[in-house]
C-alpha cells in the first residue's frame, strides 16, 4: 500500500451511468490486475475503493459507475483535480494458474478490473477468451478496448439487444478454456461457481471501512477462514468460497 | 523525557498518542507502512476468550463526518492472541501494549485478562464495557455502575497490571460509572467508546448495516467526547485516557485540557493510516503555537 | 391531501416539515423571507412561565458538521408570548403551530399549558423536557421515566390538545422514558433534543461557552436520531416526531422510513434559511427517485 | 436580509494578518454602514460574519483579520471562487444624528466598517475626523484611504511606533467633534464610553449562530432591554449599553 497524490487527466463518460477517469501518479505500488485503489473525496468521510481497469507508466484509469454520492462527486471531477489516493491494495488475480486458455466473465461495473488482467495475461503469451455481461445495449462499454488488445470477445445482454442474448452463463458452453475470472454480481458470480467447468478465480464486493485490512469491516467466512476481503481478498478461488446464504 | 512525554497509570509514555483498539489490528499491519515504535502505545483489537467471526456483512455505514460499524469483535480469542499475534507484534513493536478485552460474562473478562496478565509484551489492560455491536453483554456492562464495578473488580483480582475501564457515552450519567470503577479499584479510565448509531439506504429501505445499528464514531463525536472526558476527568482522581473523533494534533490538545492523560485515535486510522504519525509529528510546533511547553502540563488546565 | 400530507395526533399537516423550536424564532422573522405558510407547522421558541434571559454569552460553538449552543431558553415568558408574540405571527401565519414549552417545575409546565390551550393558534403542545442548558430543571425531567410521565400527566390535565413529548439523547434508556410519557398520556414524543457537548479554545484554554457546555446540534448527530427515532418508533403506539441534523429531503425520507410521522428540522435553519421551504420544493422529486408515491406511506417503513 | 452570490475579484494581503476580498454580486440589500454579511465556507459549519467595508456598484469589500479556521480559508481563496453570501444583516450606523463634525474612532480590525461610514457622511457634507489605533506601525492599514475619501486621519500606534503614542483616547483630546462612532476590541469600547464627551455609536462582536436573529445565541442585555447583536445590533447607541461586568 502507498498513500500518494494523483492528478485528473480526464474524466469522460462512457454510458449514462458509467465514466472513465485517468489519472496521473505514482502508480509503483500496483503490482497485480484485480486490486483496488481507495480515494479521498472531499466533504465524504470514508474513501471510495474502486478497482483497478490500468495501470502504466504513471498512468492510472479508472471506470466507474455512478451509484451514490462519492461517485456523483467523481462524475462531477475536472481536469486537473488533485486527489489523495491509497493504491496497491487487495491481492488482485494470480495469472499463474491460468493455463493457455484462460476465460474473462465481466459482468456490468465488473468489466474493469478484467480488462488489465487481460492484458497481463496476453503478455504472458496466453489465448484470452472474454465474455462481458450487460443489461442492454447502451450500457455496453470496453468492448472494442478488449478486442485492441487482441482477446476474443462476446457481448451477452439481458434484453438481447446486442450479442448473445441472455446472461453470460449463456454465452459459456460455446468457449474452451483452461482457467477462468471472473467480477460482477453477486447473482452472476454464484450462477458461474455452478455453470463453470474448471477452477476459477471470484473478485468480490463488499462495503469497506478502511480499505486496508485494519477494521474488520468487510470480513467474509471462507473454506480457509475468515477473509477480509479489502486485504486477503478481493480475489478469492473458486475452492475457498462459502456463499452467505 | 520529552516535551510529549506523560505517564500513563505508573508506565512512562514517550507521547500520549494510542491507536484505538479495533482500527489497528495487532499493529503489524500498519508497521508496514511506518515505524510504530513512535507511538505512545496502542490498544490491540478487542480480545475474546474465545475466538468470534462478529457480525454479518455489511458492518460498515457512512455518515457525516463519521461512520458507523458493527463488526462485533472479530477476533481470534486470548491463545491464539498470545500464540500468533504478539510474536508478530514483537517483531516491530518493542513497546509495551495495551490490550483490549472484551467479554459477555463476568468470569470471561477474567478469564482473558489473567490469560494476559502473564504476558511481558502487555503494559496495560484496556477493559471494554461498552461495546454496542455484540447481544447480551459488552456495553450492557457499560450501562449501570454495579455491573461496571463487578467487572473491574474481577479483573484486578487476576491482574498486577493496571486495569483502564473503557466506558460507553450511550448513559445517562457517565460519571457515577466512572466512580464506580474506580472504587472498584480501577486505575484509568477511557472513553468515549462509540455512540449508538444507525443509517437507512434510501433505495432498499434497508438498514445499511446488516446489524441494523452500530458505532457511530468519527470526528461528528468530538464535542460529546470534550464533554464527558471533562465531567470524568473532574470526578475521579485516576487517569482518563480520551478518545472520540480525534484526528488532529490541535484535537488531542483539547481533549487534553479537558482532563485526558492520553488520547487514543480511532475512526481516523481507517480514513488516513498515517494520522498517528502525522499527529506526533505536527504535536511540537501546535504546542509552540499555543504556549505549551510540555504536554503533561496541560491536563485538565481547562480554565 | 398532496402526496407529502401528515397527519400528527389528529391535526393534518400538508407537509411534514417543522422548524425546530428555537431555531425559527416566533416565525415572523423567516416570514419576511419566504411565505411560512409552505410549511407544516412550525415549533416556536422554547416559552417558560417566566421572562428568561437565559445564560451568558458566548452561547455558541463550532463543531465538525455541527454547533453547540447554550441559549438557555430566552424568551419573554408566556403572557408576552400570548399578547405579543401570537398577534405577530397571525399576520403572517394562518394555520396551526406547535407550541414548545419548558419549565423549571412541574407546575411551571402546568401553568404555561395551561394558558397556551386557550389559544386557537396552537395546534399541539411540545412540551420539552430535555433542555440540556438549564440548571435544576428542563434535561433533568427528561433522563428519568416517572419524572418524565409526572410532567406528562401534569400537561394533560389543563389541555384539550394534543401533548408531544421532546425528549433527550443523553439517557441510557430512551425507551423506557418514551413508554412511560405514552402511559401517562402523551399524544406523541418528539425527538432527539440535542447531545451534551463542548468545546475548548485553545487559545485561551477556557470553555468557547461560557456555561462550559451546551447542546450540540447539526448534522453530525443525524446517526443517532436514527437509531432513537427507530428504536422508540418500535416502542410506543403514539406518533413520533423525528428530529437531529435534519438538513436535506433524503435526511426526511430517512427519518421517516426509521419511524417519524412528521420531522422536524433545526440548526440548519441557523446556516440557510430557506432549508425548509427547499426541502418541501425538493421532496416530490427525491420521492420519484426512491419509488415513494405518499410520504404517509413510508412512515415506519424501514424493512 | 437576502442570500445570493458572490465571485471573488481579488484578496489581496495588507499586513501580516490582514486581508482585503473584493467580491462581485448583488449589493441591493446592504442599506447602512456597520451591516455585516455572513459568507458560507466549504467544509465548515457555521457562516463567518464580515463586516462591510465598502459596498457599490455590485462590489462588495470585505477587509478581515486571520483569527480561526474560517478566515485562514478565506485567506487562501482565489480569484473567481464563488461564496454562499447573505448580506444586509444588522442594524448598521444611523448617520442622521451625527451633528456637522463627526468622529469615527476605529480599532485594529474595527477599523473597516468605518470607511464606509466615512464615505456616507462625508457624502452628506459633514466634516469627518478619524482616529485608527493599532499595536504597531507594521499592522495599519485603511489610512491612505481614509485621507483619500477627504477625512482627517490620526492614527495612534501603542508602541509609538507611527503616529501618536498611546491608545485612541490618547489622541481624542486634539479633535473637536459633535458625536461619534466607534468599532473595536471591547477593552477599547469602554475606553471610549468614559472619554467620551458627546453621545456616540459602538458596534460590537458577539460569537453568532445564525447572524439574521433566530437563534438567540447573541444577546445581550441593554438599557432598553434584551437585543441581538446580529439582528438589533451589532450597533448600540452609548445611551443603552450596558457593560456585561
Amino acid at each position: 500500500m502507498k498513500q500518494s497524490f494523483f492528478r485528473i487527466i480526464n474524466n469522460t463518460q462512457l454510458t449514462e451511468t458509467v465514466y472513465k477517469m485517468k489519472l496521473s501518479g505514482d502508480v509503483s505500488d500496483i503490482t497485480s490486475p484485480g486490486q483496488f485503489v481507495n480515494i479521498k473525496i472531499d466533504g465524504l468521510y470514508l474513501r471510495r475503493p474502486i478497482s483497478v481497469c490500468d495501470s502504466e507508466n504513471d498512468v492510472l484509469t479508472l471506470i466507474y459507475k455512478v451509484v451514490g454520492k462519492g461517485t456523483e462527486k467523481m462524475a462531477e471531477m475536472e481536469i486537473g483535480t488533485e486527489l489523495d489516493v491509497l493504491t496497491g491494495l487487495g491481492n488482485g488475480y494470480n495469472t499463474a494458474v491460468s493455463g493457455e486458455k484462460p476465460l474473462l466473465i465481466g459482468g456490468g461495473v465488473g468489466v474493469p478490473p478484467l480488462y488489465m488482467l487481460a492484458k497481463k495475461l496476453i503478455a504472458e503469451g496466453k489465448k484470452v477468451n472474454v465474455i462481458l455481461g450487460f443489461n442492454t445495449k447502451a450500457e455496453i462499454f470496453c468492448e472494442e478496448d478488449f478486442k485492441a488488445l487482441g482477446a476474443e470477445v462476446v457481448v451477452a445482454t439481458a434484453d438481447g439487444s446486442y450479442g448473445v442474448k441472455g446472461f453470460v452463463t449463456d454465452a459459456l458452453s460455446d468457449v474452451d478454456y483452461t482457467y477462468f475470472y471472473t467480477c460482477g454480481p453477486e447473482p452472476m458470480l454464484k450462477a458461474l461457481y455452478k455453470a463453470t467447468a474448471t477452477s476459477g478465480q471470484f473478485s468480490f464486493e463488499e462495503r469497506m471501512g478502511c480499505g486496508f485490512g485494519a477494521c474488520m469491516g468487510c470480513s467474509c467466512k471462507t473454506i480457509t477462514g475468515y477473509k477480509r476481503i479489502c486485504k486477503d481478498g478481493p480475489v478469492l478461488e473458486k475452492e475457498e468460497i462459502l456463499w452467505a446464504d | 523525557m520529552g516535551r510529549l512525554s506523560v505517564d500513563l497509570c505508573g508506565l512512562p509514555l514517550d507521547n500520549p498518542i494510542i491507536p484505538a483498539s479495533g482500527t489497528f489490528g495487532y499493529g503489524y499491519e500498519f508497521a508496514e507502512l511506518y515505524d510504530i515504535n513512535v507511538l505512545g502505545t496502542f490498544s490491540f483489537k478487542g480480545t475474546t476468550k474465545d475466538p468470534r467471526f462478529g457480525n454479518p456483512t455489511p458492518r460498515i455505514a457512512e455518515c457525516n463526518a463519521g461512520m458507523i460499524n458493527a463488526v462485533g469483535l472479530q477476533n481470534p480469542g486470548v491463545e491464539k492472541v498470545i500464540s500468533e499475534e504478539l510474536p508478530k507484534l514483537k517483531k516491530c513493536f518493542n513497546k509495551k501494549v495495551m490490550a483490549n478485552v472484551s467479554g459477555f460474562a463476568v468470569e470471561d473478562y477474567a478469564y482473558t485478562c489473567e490469560k494476559l496478565d502473564k504476558e511481558e509484551q502487555v503494559g496495560w489492560l484496556e477493559v471494554n464495557v461498552s461495546c454496542p455491536n455484540v447481544h447480551g453483554g459488552g456495553m450492557s456492562f457499560g450501562t449501570n455502575p454495579e455491573a461496571a464495578a463487578e467487572v473491574t473488580a474481577a479483573v484486578k483480582k487476576v491482574t498486577t497490571k493496571p486495569v483502564i475501564i473503557k466506558l460507553s457515552p450511550n448513559v445517562t450519567d457517565i460519571v457515577s460509572i466512572a466512580k464506580a470503577c474506580e472504587a472498584a479499584g480501577a486505575d484509568g479510565i477511557s472513553l468515549i467508546n462509540t455512540l449508538l448509531g444507525m443509517r437507512i439506504d434510501l433505495k432498499t429501505k434497508k438498514p445499511v448495516i446488516a446489524n441494523k445499528m452500530g458505532g457511530f464514531s468519527g470526528s461528528a463525536i468530538f464535542p460529546v467526547a470534550v464533554s464527558m472526558v471533562y465531567r470524568v476527568a473532574n470526578a475521579v482522581s485516576i487517569p482518563v485516557v480520551g478518545m472520540g473523533g480525534v484526528s488532529s494534533a490541535e484535537d488531542v490538545i483539547e481533549l487534553m485540557l479537558a482532563g485526558a492523560t492520553a488520547v487514543e485515535v480511532g475512526a481516523a486510522n481507517l480514513i488516513d493510516p498515517y494520522v498517528c504519525r502525522d499527529i506526533i509529528n505536527d504535536l511540537p510546533a501546535v504546542m509552540d503555537k499555543y504556549g505549551i511547553s510540555n504536554l503533561k502540563d496541560i491536563i485538565g488546565g481547562v480554565k
